[in-house]
């Protein structure tokens, strides 16, 4: 371990950290155009060429702003709450592979902060930590609608954890390997979305849950809770929470793009076109922009949700996360691994298409014993 | 280069600080708490047993981890279960202090 | 793992297997089963146990021994005749529960389903032999447990009964681990042979001995041995009295089979710092929990007191675990006893069951003043276990203890013995209050009869008695059960 | 005093201190965070210990399930101020602390002086960061301990069973 | 079925036909239930008389033996094993002898529980036959035990006033007495690896010899087997349960116990004690001489000073069994043979006694001497029979009671095992003393001025079936005291024989 090592280290994190933090600014700027257009709206527009320096000037407003720390708080918590809740969402992208490696000085320099085995397990320890922010905010802030977002938080979170290990699991059991170079390796040949559309999806949605995105937004939802957990939060502290939430949403998509939609690579079927030349193999910096591209277009997804979907009422959520998401998860899990396992002993590829299929109907089954459910709730309003 | 014993010393204090937390706490979710720290003292020490058996027969050796696999399973289903029953006992009495569990006399 | 191989680890736990299935498609079935009906679980999990039973009994009769999944279980004599014996126990605990349950409305078909469980755990217990088998099985059989004994919720009085077994359950749990963490650190294994091997080549080392003192103040907490015993009177008298029945017989069977073969099987090796820590523990144990049953007026609590007593009884067969002569005898006369006290405390529990009214009243030693009048049979029946329990001919408890002190004294510890007389004949002060109070006080107890409850206190009346003069043939299985265990 | 040793002294430092904080907080949030701390503490020692698959299970369930669920009980039920009642039984807390400080200075000197651990523990090297070594565990961990993990998949449902037949309130008077 | 058809076999558990028979009557049918009773007990005491025809008085060995290998599984050799010989042979002629009297006596008296009380007393017959006829020690053990329990309920529901504290302080003394002899009884089964007793006699001079067991354990040993026994007899200063017991137990359970639960301790000392450990006998026979004597004077005192005429008889048992233990550990023939035959006679004596106090008690329900007076008027035949009684215990010449004592005093003045003839000396006051508070006691019932109790009951005197009850009792003391002869070839051959064992 020579210092060199430590330097890549220290210069890559700082990197990440960099893209990260810019990133979370235009991701907002990126949400409220967005949201504008849906709306038939504007949105931000003039500080700066299309509004470009609009993230700037919030970040300036948000720094001077007086931060008020109400009297009754449990201080030293109060104050940990926002750290808390940031540096899991920054922490969580340094397993995500952005791209290949290359060639810098004699050195080989990977595009990754950390290559570990067990990097999903480490997206799931991070992810789980995750949730104490949160919590700890509401309950610090010593306010009864602070105190329920923070308990509702944690909740949801837990509940769609499982969800969302299960989901990782598939990835896993596809990419056999817990690294998440490998598992995007795994994919120059076919995206695992394709492989496995109900997986990605479920994951994705159960992505939402996990940063209280809507519809999923309980712990924030202002009609019942004014603000839910950051209540009492104001200035800086507030900006964290709030960058917190944009960061873990792009990091989020990164993952998804990486363990569901090839990850820096290229679409499997661009591999050879033109003799690889769009192969992140020939290329390493195509590697960064293709995840970028794809980070983009999910987050577009997020944003459309919300502009489009009202939220969820709090026992529904739960129980569509315990009652629909888990056993539903579950079953795909089961399905892909049976049919990897059928295609590798029997040595017959048919198996292997059996898995998106059987994916397929499980999903349509679950939709349509929502349905029934929901019509027999509802006297047959549906 | 830490010696095992060091590890071991470690897990040794933090057991007996869980034993202790048992001993004198009266909230059974602090007692609780303080069970979970003296199965992590165990943990540690299999882990670091397992280590050194590892470092002195020159190959992998898993005994050690997957025994602390397990011993992490069963204290989420002993959690599951524990916090279950407080939550009960707390919705029924609106209490949870050990002393005043004095509805059974001896 | 081969296709034999599989073969030969599955027949290992056919019965497991075959309970362990049962229970999870019974939790299932159990959905479908209308409110109210739910003696239907109850009969289907008898069902099960019996099923269980006859796999174990056609295992006894083919007499292949072997060890399965690399040495983590066994399946031996000893394992047989334990698992016989908690099986039994689990039918006799379905029968109590049958109609307590439904009188004290807390009938739902859960119940069974996790006394199934339980059972499983207590019998993988009596086969487990490695430790990560023993942690996990104690878990297994416990966690239903504790629920159970909170099974009356909202009733303050389970709830707590709860919580306070759990937290000491756990409490040991923690022992157990470090404990065992200790023992792998010495020896590198888990496996209890393993670890006799690591042990008997080298002078123990002093990690072995902490970790194996762990151990056994782990167990000491499970079998509610004298000074881990501060949760049972509590735990006892909380639970629901079908659950306190299943619990006082099932959890100490298993516990001191697991005591047992652990102890004989991986640590002859530290008997001389061991001996000496069984000796003080059985004696205490015998001591504080027939002293202190005596100022009790509860008959829940004086039971739990008197299991204390009889959980130092048993202790005293492990005494001297490390003599290679006595040992299978001491052995067997533990096993003995067991039987004894199970049978005996089974029938106990019934006439407790009996006398309680559904608002859990009925629970004094008072009320049982005028019941030999009211109903002479079941003052019969509990005069039988209450001799049982003192250790007085003509019952099963009697031959018991004549087996269990002979032991003792052959492996050379006649005070241990003097200690064990001495307080069965205290606890024939305690015991002879509740005879007194039958037959020789006025009052008007009122009795619930049901044919279960009946038929329970009947069979194991008669048992007790029947059972003392032919004994034969439980010593021979007790005997024969621990032949191969060495 | 090698590097490796500083980070093992520090970090033991703050598991034994936040193991403290966990037993004398007033707080029983504050206890929670700090058995959160420890237990992460603990998940860095796994690390250098070379044990990675379990450093993160142990923030995954310990810190990130078990601790949440206990500040979510926490929180829930209002029993985060321990207010010191009189104590039942005086003698108790004393005692407890002489006991334990017994046990800890006699097991700390018994092992450290009379067993014959002499193991020194080295950094892990990169083979515990491969997947074969991963796969390898895995591998013994469902042929060699197959039955432990079937039953403790077992006893994972049986105290699914058992949290629900707890918390399930029967509903009275519906249909 | 040749097993049930041993002579000893139908003697002990014939009682448990009537038991039988007895489960599957009405409760209400009193009169049919004391018949079943009566006739049981009476079929037993037939058998009783055939064993004795069978009996070969010159044989001094055990006889009839019934045995059977029961428990023989991990060398544990316990057998099913009843045999007789001359040390037992009188004892269980007594027994069979004394139940159907002492059914007889409660004809009238008990009303209450009328089935329970007579399955009670079967299962009583059953252990007390058992505890004389056992032969293995683990037998011996669960019939010593077994007899406390129908006891126990005896005392305990048909007792006077203070019953329930009675009947546990018996249980308890009892079983505490009992659980060391345990402990002695497995340690011997441990050395010997057997429990019956003929094989252990073979067993243990050996064991004796080579120092397996050294004279300390056989000390330790000798005393455990005493102190059940001496409890039982009882032994001055173990006595304080016996006068309890006697005043709260009900007539027949007080006949029953004076008469043959007691002898049981007796019978403990001479079939196992002496047998079992011949030395540590010899070095304790001083001893208990010395308590036993003590136990005559201070029974004698003591009964002196009752006021309650059944408790004063309570405490002639104290002393008339301190002759006996006097007599058995004089360890010479003389001694042994007048110390078992003194058993009889007491067991005669002291239950004609307790019957004949039960029969007035009946009528009067009180037991105070003071309130009787001048009955002999009123009663006269019972005043005879109390007499006769009287002066049988007390030891007249030409009654049983003189026969024994003079043998016993006679054995002990010579012994060489005792040492010391003063025992036998101070002893002999006792004899005095008896005759002090037996002809106090009957001069203020009996004579005198007529007393509140006579003055205001109608009394009436003994009916025929009383008579019955006591007559046979009479028969046999006088037979003992004109012709004992008959008796003591009985004993003789093996009482010569226990003493041939003896390193004396």
């Amino acid at each position: 371990m020579d210092w060199t090592f430590w330097l890549e280290w220290v210069i890559k994190g700082f990197v990440l950290c960099l893209i990260l933090l810019t990133g979370f600014a235009y991701l907002t700027l990126y949400e409220r155009r967005a949201l504008a257009r849906m709306q038939v709206r504007v949105g931000p527009n003039r500080a700066g060429y299309q509004g470009l320096l609009q993230p700037i000037a919030d970040a300036v407003k948000l720094i001077f702003k007086e931060e008020l720390t109400p009297a009754r708080v449990y201080k030293v918590v109060f104050v940990l709450a926002p750290v808390l809740t940031v540096v899991p969402s920054l922490v969580l992208a340094a397993v995500v592979p952005l791209g290949t490696s290359f060639n810098l000085f004699g050195r080989v320099i990977t595009l990754y902060v950390a290559d570990l085995n067990v990097g999903v397990l480490y997206l799931t320890s991070i992810a789980s930590i995750a949730v104490y922010g949160i919590t700890l905010a509401g309950w610090s802030s010593n306010n009864k609608y602070a105190m329920l977002g923070g308990i509702r938080a944690s909740a949801q979170m837990i509940s769609y954890e499982l969800s969302l290990g299960l989901c990782f699991a598939i990835a896993i059991v596809m990419g056999n390997s817990m690294n998440l170079v490998d598992i995007v390796n795994a994919q120059s040949g076919m995206w695992f979305a394709v492989i496995q559309p109900v997986g990605a999806l479920i994951f994705l949605i159960v992505t939402l849950a996990e940063v209280n995105r809507a519809p999923f937004d309980m712990p924030e939802a202002e009609q019942e809770l004014t603000a839910g957990f950051h209540s009492e939060y104001s200035g800086m502290k507030f900006a964290l929470f709030f960058m917190a939430e944009y960061q873990k949403m792009i990091v989020i998509c990164m993952i998804a793009a990486t363990l569901f939609f090839g990850g820096y690579r290229e679409f499997w079927f661009l591999k050879d076109f033109a003799g690889g030349i769009l192969s992140v193999d020939r290329f390493w910096f195509l590697g960064p922009i293709y995840l970028l591209l794809k980070v983009i277009v999910l987050l577009f997804f997020m944003i459309w949700i919300r502009a489009t979907w009202p939220r969820i009422r709090y026992d529904r959520l739960m129980s569509f996360g315990w009652k629909v998401l888990l056993p539903l998860s579950l079953v795909v899990l089961f399905i892909t691994a049976a049919g990897i396992l059928l295609a590798q002993e029997l040595n017959n590829q048919i198996y292997f298409y059996s898995i998106p299929v059987l994916s397929i109907i499980s999903a349509m089954v679950a939709v349509a014993l929502i349905y029934r459910d929901l019509r027999r709730k509802s006297n047959g309003r549906i | 280069m830490v010696p095992v014993d060091y590890y071991v010393i470690l897990s040794a204090i933090l057991f007996t600080l869980g034993a202790l937390g048992v001993l004198i706490r009266r909230n059974p979710l602090i007692i609780f708490m303080s069970i979970e720290l003296m199965l992590n003292a165990g943990n540690l020490a299999f882990v670091a047993f397992g280590r050194s058996y590892e470092v002195a027969g020159g190959q992998p050796f898993y005994t050690g981890q997957i025994f602390v696999f397990f011993v992490i399973a069963v204290a989420a289903a002993e959690v599951a279960v524990g916090l279950a029953l407080i939550v009960e006992i707390f919705k029924t009495k609106k209490n949870i202090n050990v002393d005043e569990m004095n509805s059974l006399k001896g | 793992m081969t296709q034999t191989d599989f073969y030969a680890n599955f027949y290992s736990i056919i019965p497991l297997t075959v309970l362990v299935a049962w229970a999870s498609i019974l939790l299932l079935v159990d959905l479908f089963i209308p409110k109210g009906r739910k003696g239907i679980t109850a009969f289907l999990a008898a069902l099960g146990l019996a099923a269980t039973l006859s796999f174990i009994i056609w295992q006894t009769l083919v007499g292949v021994e072997r060890t399965g999944f690399n040495g983590m279980v066994t399946l031996d004599g000893f394992s047989l005749f334990v698992n016989a014996l908690v099986i039994i126990s689990g039918l006799l605990g379905i029968a109590l529960a049958y109609g307590y349950l439904k009188r004290m409305k807390l009938e739902r078909g859960e119940y069974y389903v996790l006394m199934l469980f339980s059972i499983t755990g207590m019998m993988l217990m009596a086969q487990a032999s490695d430790l990560i088998i023993v942690f996990l099985a104690l878990e297994l059989l416990s966690i239903p447990l504790y629920v159970l004994a909170a099974f009356a919720r909202p009733n303050l009085q389970s709830e707590e009964a709860g919580v306070k077994y759990f937290l000491l359950g756990a409490f040991a749990t923690g022992f157990i681990v470090y404990g065992t963490a200790l023992i792998f650190g010495a020896t590198g294994t888990t496996s209890l042979s393993g670890i006799f091997f690591a042990a008997s080549h080298e002078t123990p080392s002093l990690l072995l001995t902490i970790g194996a003192a762990l151990l056994l103040v782990g167990f000491g907490f499970k079998v509610a041995a004298v000074p881990f015993h501060m949760w049972t009177p509590d735990v006892y008298q909380g639970s629901p009295t079908a659950v306190t029945a299943f619990m006082s017989s099932g959890a100490k069977i298993a516990g001191f089979a697991a005591l047992l073969r652990v102890f004989a099987t991986a640590f002859p090796a530290l008997s001389a710092d061991l001996t000496g820590v069984l000796w003080v523990l059985a004696a205490l144990t015998m001591v504080v929990g027939n002293l202190t049953a005596i100022s009790q007026t509860n008959i829940k609590r004086l039971l739990a007191y008197s299991s204390i007593a009889h959980a130092g009884y048993i202790l005293m067969a492990f005494v001297p675990y490390g003599n290679k002569e006595v040992l299978p005898i001491s052995i067997a006369a533990g096993l003995f006893y067991l039987v004894s006290y199970v049978v005996t405390n089974f029938g106990t529990w019934g006439v407790v069951i009996a006398l309680e009214k559904a608002e859990g009243k009925g629970l004094e030693i008072a009320d049982y003043a005028g019941l030999a009048k009211k109903c002479p049979a079941l003052a019969a029946a509990m005069t039988v276990f209450m001799l049982s329990f003192i250790g007085f001919p003509p019952t099963l408890g009697m031959v018991g203890k004549f087996y269990l002190f002979r032991a003792v004294i052959a492996g050379g510890y006649p005070g241990l013995a003097i200690i064990g007389v001495v307080t069965s004949l205290v606890s024939a002060y305690y015991y002879l209050r509740i005879v007194v109070n039958m037959y020789m006080r006025e009052g008007d107890p009122t009795i619930e009869r049901e044919m279960w409850l009946d038929f329970t206190t009947m069979s194991t009346a008669i048992a007790t008695v029947v059972l003392s003069f032919v004994p034969q043939w439980l010593f021979l299985l007790a005997s024969t059960a621990v032949l191969r265990l060495f | 005093m090698t590097s490796e040793l500083i980070v093992f002294l520090v970090l033991s430092l703050v598991a034994i201190s936040s193991a403290f904080g966990m037993l004398f907080s007033r707080n029983a949030v504050y206890s929670a965070l700090f058995l959160v701390l420890n237990f992460v503490t603990v998940a860095v020692f796994y690390l250098m210990l070379g044990a990675p698959f379990i450093a993160m299970s142990q923030i995954t369930v310990y810190a990130g399930a078990i601790m949440v669920l206990f500040l979510f009980v926490i929180m829930l039920l209002g029993a985060e101020s321990l207010v010191p009642l009189p104590q039942a039984m005086p003698w108790q807390r004393p005692l407890a602390f002489i006991l334990a400080a017994i046990l800890a200075v006699e097991s700390v000197y018994l092992i450290f002086a009379r067993s014959r651990l002499n193991t020194v523990i080295t950094a892990p090297d990169a083979a515990t960061n491969s997947m074969e070594g991963l796969r390898d565990m895995a591998m013994i961990l469902f042929d060699q301990f197959l039955l432990p993990f079937e039953i403790t998949s077992i006893l994972l449902l049986v105290a699914m069973v058992g949290a629900i037949v707890l918390t399930n309130r029967e509903k009275v008077g519906h249909k | 079925m040749e097993f049930l058809l041993q002579p000893l076999t139908l003697l002990t558990f014939f009682p448990l036909v009537g038991v039988l028979v007895l489960l599957f009557m009405k409760s209400e049918a009193k009169t049919a239930i004391r018949w079943v009773a009566m006739v049981t007990t009476l079929i037993t005491f037939g058998i009783s008389l055939w064993v004795l025809a069978q009996f070969k008085a010159s044989n001094p060995d055990l006889q009839l033996e019934a045995k059977y290998p029961w428990i023989n599984v991990a060398g544990w050799n316990i057998y099913y094993y009843l045999a007789v010989d001359g040390l037992s042979i009188l004892l269980v002629l007594l027994t069979a002898f004394l139940t159907p009297i002492s059914i007889l006596s409660t004809w009238t008296a008990v009303e209450d529980r009328v089935k329970d009380f007579m399955i009670f007393f079967l299962l009583l017959e059953v252990g007390m036959m058992g505890v004389f006829l056992a032969q293995d020690l683990f037998m011996f053990y669960i019939f010593w035990e077994f007899t406390l329990v129908p006891m126990y309920f005896l005392i305990g529901l048909w007792g006077g006033p203070r019953r329930i504290y009675a009947a546990v302080k018996f249980f308890l003394y009892t079983m505490a007495g009992s659980i060391l002899m345990l402990v002695a009884i497995l340690f011997l089964g441990v050395k010997t690896g057997t429990f019956n007793v003929p094989d252990m006699l073979a067993a243990l001079p050996g064991l004796y010899s080579s120092g397996m067991i050294n004279p300390q354990t056989q000390m330790l040993l000798f005393v455990a087997f005493a102190a059940a026994f001496a409890i039982k007899v009882p032994m001055w200063p173990l006595h304080s349960w016996l006068p309890d017991a006697h005043v709260e137990a009900p007539t027949a359970g007080s006949v029953i116990l004076a008469g043959v639960l007691l002898k049981m301790g007796t019978y403990g000392f001479l079939r196992f004690n002496i047998q079992l450990f011949p030395n540590a006998t010899i070095e304790a026979a001083p001893w208990i001489a010395l308590l036993a004597t003590i136990g005559i004077i201070y029974g004698a005192a003591v009964s002196y000073a009752q006021s309650d005429v059944k408790k004063l008889v309570a405490y002639s048992s104290v002393s008339h069994l301190g002759f006996v233990m006097l007599g058995m550990f004089a360890l010479n023939a003389e001694g042994v043979s007048g110390a078992i035959l003194q058993m009889i006679n007491h067991g005669l004596s002291t239950g004609a006694l307790f019957l004949l106090i039960g029969m007035v008690y009946e009528q009067t329900h009180t037991r105070e001497i003071k309130v009787y007076g001048g009955l002999w008027k009123v009663m006269p035949i019972f005043g005879t029979v109390m007499l006769i009684s009287s002066l049988s215990s007390m030891g007249l010449p030409g009654l049983n009671g003189f026969v024994g004592e003079f043998t016993i005093l006679l054995g002990a003045f010579g012994s060489k095992a005792i040492g010391s003839p003063w025992y036998a000396g101070i002893s002999a006051i006792g004899v005095i003393m008896a005759a002090v508070y037996i002809l106090y006691m009957f001069q203020k019932m009996f004579l005198g001025p007529a007393g509140e109790i006579t003055k205001h009951h109608e009394l009436k005197d003994l009916n025929w079936r009383e008579i019955l009850t006591v007559a046979p009792l009479l028969i046999f003391m006088f037979w003992i005291g004109l012709y004992p002869a008959p008796f003591f070839n009985l004993i003789a051959p093996a009482v010569e024989k226990l003493l041939s064992a003896l390193p004396l």
